[in-house]
């Protein structure tokens, strides 16, 4: 806690801080840090055994197999963040754009492109799974209606597409949430700071990259922060559609399923070793951190008070 | 007495209930409360439940390397024919799936055995005047004619990644055979052995020439659902299934046969696995009541109302079968080896089941080969499996 | 500069040379809402069907009369009370993390004190936590604050999970508001708490919109937690009553769309009809 | 060259009319000032102009071509904006710049054109500076400067001056007037400010709730308004308008004196106009005049003014030397010089011929 | 009662000093004026009386107590900030009333001051207005309607009629005026306007980068400006310096002719300051005085002024009769009007009594 001189506003800036403090210290700091002291135990299924020290560590960095799973898991993390960058925060800002302009039916576009937003991602995992479906998704429906047929594919059971896939679904789930962000953005720039732009060019483009971009970068900063935070936190949707293994042969496996399949187990598979896992949770959760960290505070540090 | 009751068996929850009832009325003064989790959280939400203290009574354990998991901490109560008689009387291989290795001490009352095997509608069998193969040849002879009858042969899909374990044994375990069980368990041979990596290529071809298109983008339930709406012949898969695809399609006729093996000769082997049993709390408030409750799961009564009504093979001695499909499973498993990976290789990380599946799935999109399988299979194991550790 | 005037300032129809980009972005906005619309409206359809039926033609507008697979849900679940328990949970959940969220965002935003970096660190750690791992030591403390099987456990979890977001988006947003109007308000005479009441509050509803759909939507679907901390089936909320309740029908399709669609159904609605409110506050942050 | 033409332009926002049919020709190299009180419709008839609003009926020819469809930038105007509208995100050079480099000039023009304005407009210092570190003035300059470095032919200023200093303004406002000669270009100019009015214009367009009530000379309007809104809206301290009955040549204010003037209008009862430099006041009530009383009075260094309250509540300014001071309550005769009466209807405030 | 007492000031933000020290006493009931260049520290100083920042060094006191560390609420001062600072959540008539109800008046107290503070500022209309949907000039009179209701002791006004157009401005400032004599409360008001300045204030401040030039009521500043910032500041025109040498009575601007004055200061070389009431024009290029050329003329209606170049460059403004209008290049001989000169040091551009 910091210093805080007990004056009237030291009183009322305390009472402010204290109280959620105090909740996510109870409810999330205090049972975390409790989980990741498993790391350094050596544990047989759910019983503790000695002090390790970084032995754990070790074991899901260098060991093998853990090593090239966790490798693995990284891996299509890292293309799940980017592929969303690009897809969802890059479409985002597009539909953003085109919403701003306030175009016949923008009100509706704008409640449609929320609306995955609301659904849970249960329901987004069935219904894509349903659309993947080899034989009677829509996906290879349609294709073979176009006549592309031979395009048709399993695509959640082939390595080079099942993560792609589970991806599309995602940026299609999320989409609407930079989009509205950005919208946000884009609707706090005064409109005579538009206006100043249009007596001097006409260019969309310009427009965009000079004057639009700079200005929602603080909106950027909020996307961008918690699309990372959920990239490497991504569960719910690969854990439904790829299974708790990153079916198929571990080509959607990502940290998030990697590390709580080894924890907790997986029925139909495997074994429960805490340490292991909260060693990953560990390493997962200081990578977010620092990456998350210095997202913040570089992209903040651009910001611009309109 | 208020006593819990902890299972992952949501679908049964009607039957449990009737169970319970029955149970409740010879037992005055005690009274089950029968919790279902959905199966796949039940391992984190039992864990949590048994670490933080406040444990069901009793409970569904699974077996082998899973009872483990939970025994060898210390969560659960030793049982052993001195509280609950009737174990006495259990075949030992049941007994041993609830066992801790290390103490050779019975945790859990089992309660079903599962077996691997194939699943074929009588009634397009019958259409198309097709036997039950007797021979390697003969399921595939059985599987082209499906096809060219428009019907899909075989409705198994490999997305759901232990649906390939599954498959392996289901349609393996007599190309394998038992020789190559027993010289595996001796730790005379490995997984590079050529009985088990030819049975896999054979497995492979006829997945690829037999098994819906893009059937490794098929997810389980779809492949149920094409088996039980009539569009595929055979279904791979366990002896759990048929009571599944009874009630989806309650006018399904079904068959079961053991997958052959090369000839007509070679013995027709099953896979053979016991699925969980119930357990009760070590630190459980009404120790008395949870042992009685094991009791009456593990009386010849509970079996056979636990085979009539859920369709399964009780693992209680002298249950007998009115249901002839049942009847006809437990027939076959006078002739199975066990399941492998889930009765043996499933003590250690990484867990033979994990390999297996993961490999099978490269196997079936084209992306390994059978012995690329065998060594992987063998090098992975030796992580912890000390036999394989040279 | 205001907003409405902003936005028809960039009203550009009868232009020369707009028709063709315009198009161009209307024809992918149109695109888009097709792609987003249909996923749920092939939900809703497969809701009344069948499982062969959805098999067989996924598009096809179905029989609305049958309602097998709704009657299911209804007379064989508590549905009525886990709605209830839902709302309950997300409504109580919110009002805190909205509370609390702006309080601790109000405070690290619009002043500056010793420590103020270091807390706001403190909280966007919270963000990056994997909370599943903790579940075991949550359980305990649930136990020990004599909370489980009861749906505090809940509340002060979800609250204590959305807190992070929240405060990272407010706090952000909060920094960008005008300090006249502080200023202002402070020269009216009102004290620290009117003015974050009465006039800085009003100004940070987009963001905490923003920071609510991004908080209200993992709530109300979350079955996780529930599913641990609440085994009284009256307790239960919507999704963990459902899946559990789904759990017995894994295969049938029809009866799941059906679930889905009923656990869906609630949230679409509230935000269908307060759209038009969440929109507007989203973005009307516009101040002179 | 340019020459503009708004033929019986119309704007509508949603439901309400701004604008209600503005005729309007604006000469090459003219220098327009519209004024008119606030909300009348100034800005609006600016961002026609310069293609940032539709127009939703008339026409607007520049140069004799019709310019309703064509985007701003491609208009050769600029703008300066009321509140500014820099580019937060841009310091002040990068400001002047942006719109240069896109009109294609070179680095090294853009350069000299920058360093020229920012002469001009005293920026050097501030260069390197982003928007909001800059005072209120100094980011009005830089809008200004930001138009100054495109060298357009049409200039449109909305208010440029309203948040400088009086010292400054008036600079600017020279400058202004010198760059108007300089570059020769169209300049339409809108302000609140009636010495930048009158002394900037060639031509002032009063406008009153979206329509032009005169268009006109500095002189014309200052002389011969049209109404009694541009008698009283030009002008400062405004015209005293006073309600009067016409007997014979004289003009009667019931119940507080009367005036004697010459060619008088036809009609019994008119609206007298006088200005403050009109008015002689004389202490006392006893001459021919309209009798008041002081009520304060207003030193301008140069000039004071004393404001007097007649018999029929107006309230009359009247400019006197800084040092002939009345102290309130007065009581004054106050004359009308003929040459400043100004004559309108009763009705409708229309000017009644003399 | 209302006394402030300002005792060595200053003020920094971070590395720049913006207050050099500032002393001042302002009286109670007195209206105070603060001018000077932009960014010369007027809004900051407003800022610092009125509590909002924090005073880096020197004393407030109010009433003889020092303020320095009560909150502004408690200072009973009232607010009109220059960009209006309006609540953009609330209608006009909150906005004014969200500051009387916090002083714990009743609500028809409430609902009896805002209709007042409406009525004096022509806001009925608009009272359940949001401030988005208001003009600029419609915003800046919620903004004063606003610290019209709580009827502060000290009523500080950061350039409150900047966005007015000239009419309604007029208007206003009388009310303001009226407002100060009726209330009786202490105003402290920044402009960049002369007129409000000189017509308003009891007392002027001149500010320049800081620090105060000069303190005194408009007519000393106007009639004996301390320096040569506050001469030139003060008036409009601007009052034109001329650097000149002494020749026994006489005053010779180098190459551009001499005039001859009475009760010369001593120094040798000195700048004459006239403003262009003090100055007189004849055409042609004979008689005794500066000789000039007409730059060219502004017409202002009840004046004209014309600006002549001199032969050392400097732009000299001479008022004329509006209609005595000197066509530019004409050649003119400029006399001074011995009451209207004023002499500053050559070195220091400090007052020289005559
Ligand atoms: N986008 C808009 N939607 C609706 N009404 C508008 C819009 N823009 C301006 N108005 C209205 O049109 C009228 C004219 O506005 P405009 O800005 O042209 O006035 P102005 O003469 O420039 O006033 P000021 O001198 O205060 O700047 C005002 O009543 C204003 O409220
Ligand atoms: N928060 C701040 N941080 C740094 N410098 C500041 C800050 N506020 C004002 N200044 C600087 O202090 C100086 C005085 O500013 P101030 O706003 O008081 O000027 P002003 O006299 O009111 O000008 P104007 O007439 O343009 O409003 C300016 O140079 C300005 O850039
Ligand atoms: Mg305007
Ligand atoms: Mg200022």
């Amino acid at each position: 806690m910091p210093q805080l001189r007990m004056t009237g506003r030291g009183l009322w800036i305390t009472a402010l801080i204290v109280p959620p403090l105090a909740f996510v210290a109870l409810f999330i700091v205090y049972p975390i840090f409790s989980a990741f002291a498993y790391a350094f135990f050596d544990w047989q299924g759910l019983r503790r055994g000695g002090f390790v020290g970084l032995e754990n560590f070790h074991t899901v960095l260098f060991v093998e197999p853990y090593r090239s799973w966790t490798l693995n898991a990284f891996k299509n993390n890292v293309i799940v963040f980017f592929a969303l960058m690009v897809l969802q925060n890059g479409l985002g800002f597009i539909l953003a754009y085109a919403l701003w302009r306030e175009l016949p039916g923008a009100r509706f576009h704008r409640i449609a492109v929320f609306l995955p937003v609301v659904l849970s991602t249960i329901i987004v995992a069935y219904l894509f799974k349903l659309f993947y479906h080899p034989l009677f998704g829509v996906v290879n429906l349609s294709l073979k209606g176009l006549g592309l047929g031979w395009l048709a594919q399993p695509w959640l059971g082939q390595g080079n597409t099942a993560l792609w896939s589970i991806i599309v679904a995602q940026a299609w789930h999320m989409v609407g949430f930079p989009t509205l962000v950005f919208l946000a953005g884009m609707q706090r720039i005064p409109g005579e700071i538009l206006d100043a732009v249009r007596m001097e060019t006409e260019s969309e483009w310009v427009k965009i990259t000079k004057i639009v971009w700079p200005l929602v970068a603080p909106s950027a900063t909020i996307v961008f922060t918690l699309l990372f935070v959920g990239a490497f936190n991504w569960f719910e949707l690969p854990y439904i559609m790829g299974g708790l293994d990153g079916s198929p042969f571990g080509s959607t496996d990502v940290l998030g399923l990697y590390f709580y399949r080894t924890a907790f187990g997986n029925v139909s598979s495997g074994q429960q070793d805490f340490g292991l896992g909260s060693a990953l949770a560990v390493l997962i959760f200081l990578f977010i951190a620092l990456i998350a960290g210095v997202i913040t505070t570089r992209l903040r540090a651009r910001e611009i008070q309109i | 007495q208020d006593i819990t009751f902890w299972s992952w068996r949501q679908e049964d929850r009607a039957a449990y209930e009737q169970f319970i009832e029955a149970f409740e009325a010879a037992n005055p003064g005690i009274n089950v409360k029968f919790e279902a989790f959905e199966a796949a959280n039940y391992n984190t939400i039992l864990s949590t439940a048994l670490a933080g203290g406040t444990g069901p009574d009793v409970m569904m354990v699974r077996a082998y390397g899973g009872l483990e998991n939970v025994a060898a901490a210390g969560y659960l109560e030793p049982i052993s024919p001195e509280n609950v008689p009737a174990l006495a009387d259990f075949a030992a291989p049941a007994l041993a799936a609830e066992s801790v290795r290390a103490d050779g001490k019975v945790y859990a009352v089992p309660f079903a055995s599962q077996t691997q095997l194939v699943i074929y509608n009588k009634e397009i069998f019958d259409a198309n005047g097709l036997e039950e193969p007797q021979s390697w040849d003969e399921l595939v002879a059985v599987s082209q004619a499906l096809r060219d009858a428009g019907i899909i042969p075989f409705a198994n899909g490999t997305a759901t990644a232990w649906q390939n374990e599954t498959v392996t044994f289901g349609l393996g375990s007599s190309l394998m055979g038992e020789d190559f069980y027993d010289a595996l368990m001796e730790g005379s041979t490995d997984f590079t052995d050529e009985r088990f990596t030819g049975a896999l290529g054979e497995i492979a071809a006829v997945a690829a020439d037999y098994f819906p298109d893009g059937f490794i983008g098929l997810d389980y339930p779809s492949a149920q659902q094409l088996f039980a709406s009539g569009m595929a012949g055979m279904f791979i898969g366990g002896s759990y299934e048929m009571a599944t695809f009874q009630g989806l399609n309650p006018d399904i006729e079904m068959g079961v046969f053991a997958a052959p093996g090369k000839t007509a000769d070679d013995p027709k082997l099953v896979g053979l696995y016991f699925d969980g049993g119930y357990a009760a709390n070590a630190a459980g408030a009404n120790k008395d009541a949870a042992i009685q409750f094991l009791n009456y799961l593990a009386s010849p009564e509970f079996g056979q109302a636990f085979a009539n009504t859920l369709s399964n093979i009780s693992t209680v001695p002298g249950v007998s079968f009115d249901n002839p499909l049942l009847a006809e499973v437990n027939e076959l498993n006078q002739s199975s080896i066990p399941y492998l990976m889930l009765a043996h290789f499933r003590y250690g990380e990484p867990s033979g089941s994990v390999l297996i599946q993961g490999e099978m799935q490269k196997l079936f999109a084209g992306e390994t080969t059978p012995e690329a399988i065998g060594e992987a299979l063998t090098t992975g194991l030796a992580a912890w499996y000390e036999p394989f550790q040279k | 500069m205001s907003v409405t005037a902003s936005t028809s300032y960039y009203d550009r129809r009868g232009l020369l040379g707009t028709l063709g980009r315009d198009g161009l972005l209307q024809i992918i906005l149109i695109a888009n809402t097709v792609i987003m619309l249909a996923p749920i409206v092939i939900m809703v359809f497969s809701a009344f069907k069948t499982t062969p039926q959805i098999f067989q033609s996924p598009f096809s507008i179905p029989d609305f009369t049958h309602l097998g697979n709704f009657l299911k849900i209804w007379t064989q679940t508590n549905f009525l009370r886990y709605l209830l328990n839902s709302f309950l949970v997300t409504g109580v959940s919110m009002a805190l993390i909205l509370t609390l969220g702006t309080m601790a965002a109000y405070a690290i935003g619009r002043y500056q004190f010793k420590g103020s970096t270091f807390i706001l660190m403190f909280f966007i750690a919270g963000l990056t936590l994997p909370l599943k791992l903790a579940i075991i030591p949550l359980f305990m403390l649930m136990r020990d604050l004599s909370i489980l099987n009861n749906q505090l456990s809940l509340i002060f979890v979800y609250t204590a999970m959305g807190l992070p977001t929240t405060v990272f988006i407010m706090t952000g947003f909060i920094r960008t508001l005008p300090n006249e109007l502080e200023d202002a308000a402070r020269m009216d005479g009102a004290s620290e708490a009117r003015i974050m009441w009465s006039i800085m509050l009003p100004l940070v509803r987009p963001a905490m919109v923003i920071a609510g759909i991004q908080n209200v939507v993992p709530i109300w679907n979350d079955f996780f937690f529930p599913l641990v901390f609440i085994q009284n089936d009256d307790l239960k909320t919507l999704p963990q009553g459902l899946t559990t309740f789904m759990g017995e029908y894994t295969t049938d399709w029809g009866v799941l769309f059906s679930g889905l669609t009923l656990s869906a159904a609630p949230i679409i609605l509230i935000y269908i009809v307060l759209s038009k409110q969440f929109i507007a506050g989203m973005t009307s942050g516009a101040v002179k | 060259m340019a020459q503009l033409s708004l033929r019986g332009i119309k704007k509508r926002f949603r439901e309400t009319d701004v604008l209600h049919g503005i005729d309007l020709e604006i000469g090459d190299r003219e220098f327009v000032v519209f004024v008119g009180p606030s909300g009348c419709g100034k800005s609006t008839l600016l961002r026609l102009i310069a293609g940032l609003d539709p127009i939703t009926e008339g026409e607007f020819l520049l140069n004799g071509q019709r310019m309703n469809s064509v985007p701003p930038s491609r208009r050769g105007i600029a703008m300066v904006f009321q509140s500014y509208a820099l580019y937060p995100h841009m310091d002040v050079y990068e400001n002047m710049a942006f719109g240069a480099r896109l009109m294609g000039l070179d680095k090294d023009q853009v350069e000299a054109q920058i360093a020229e304005a920012a002469r001009m407009l005293r920026l050097e210092p501030l260069l390197r500076r982003k928007p909001r570190e800059l005072s209120g003035g100094q980011r009005q300059r830089v809008a200004i400067g930001r138009a100054l470095v495109r060298k357009p032919e049409v200039f449109l200023l909305d208010e440029p001056l309203s948040n400088l200093d009086a010292a400054l303004r008036s600079d600017v406002r020279l400058e202004i007037a010198k760059l108007h000669r300089d570059i020769g270009g169209t300049m339409i100019y809108v302000t609140h400010d009636q010495v930048e009015a009158m002394t900037l214009a060639d031509k002032i367009v009063v406008m009153n709730a979206g329509r032009i009530e005169q268009v006109g000379s500095p002189r014309e309007l200052y002389e011969t308004p049209a109404n009694t809104f541009v008698a009283t809206f030009i002008g400062s301290p405004r015209m005293t308008l006073i309600d009067v009955e016409r007997q014979g040549g004289s003009l009667v204010m019931p119940g507080g004196g009367a005036v004697a003037l010459d060619g008088l209008p036809e009609a019994a009862r008119l609206k007298l106009g006088v200005r403050s430099d009109a008015v002689r006041l004389a202490r006392g009530a006893d001459g021919q005049g309209f009798a008041g009383q002081v009520v304060y009075t207003e030193y301008l260094g140069d000039n004071a003014y004393v404001y007097v309250r007649l018999a029929d509540g107006a309230l009359l300014a009247a400019r006197t030397a800084p040092n002939d001071l009345y102290a309130p309550d007065v009581q004054v005769t106050v004359t009308v010089d003929p040459a400043g009466a100004h004559f309108f209807s009763a009705e409708d405030g229309r000017r009644l011929a003399p």
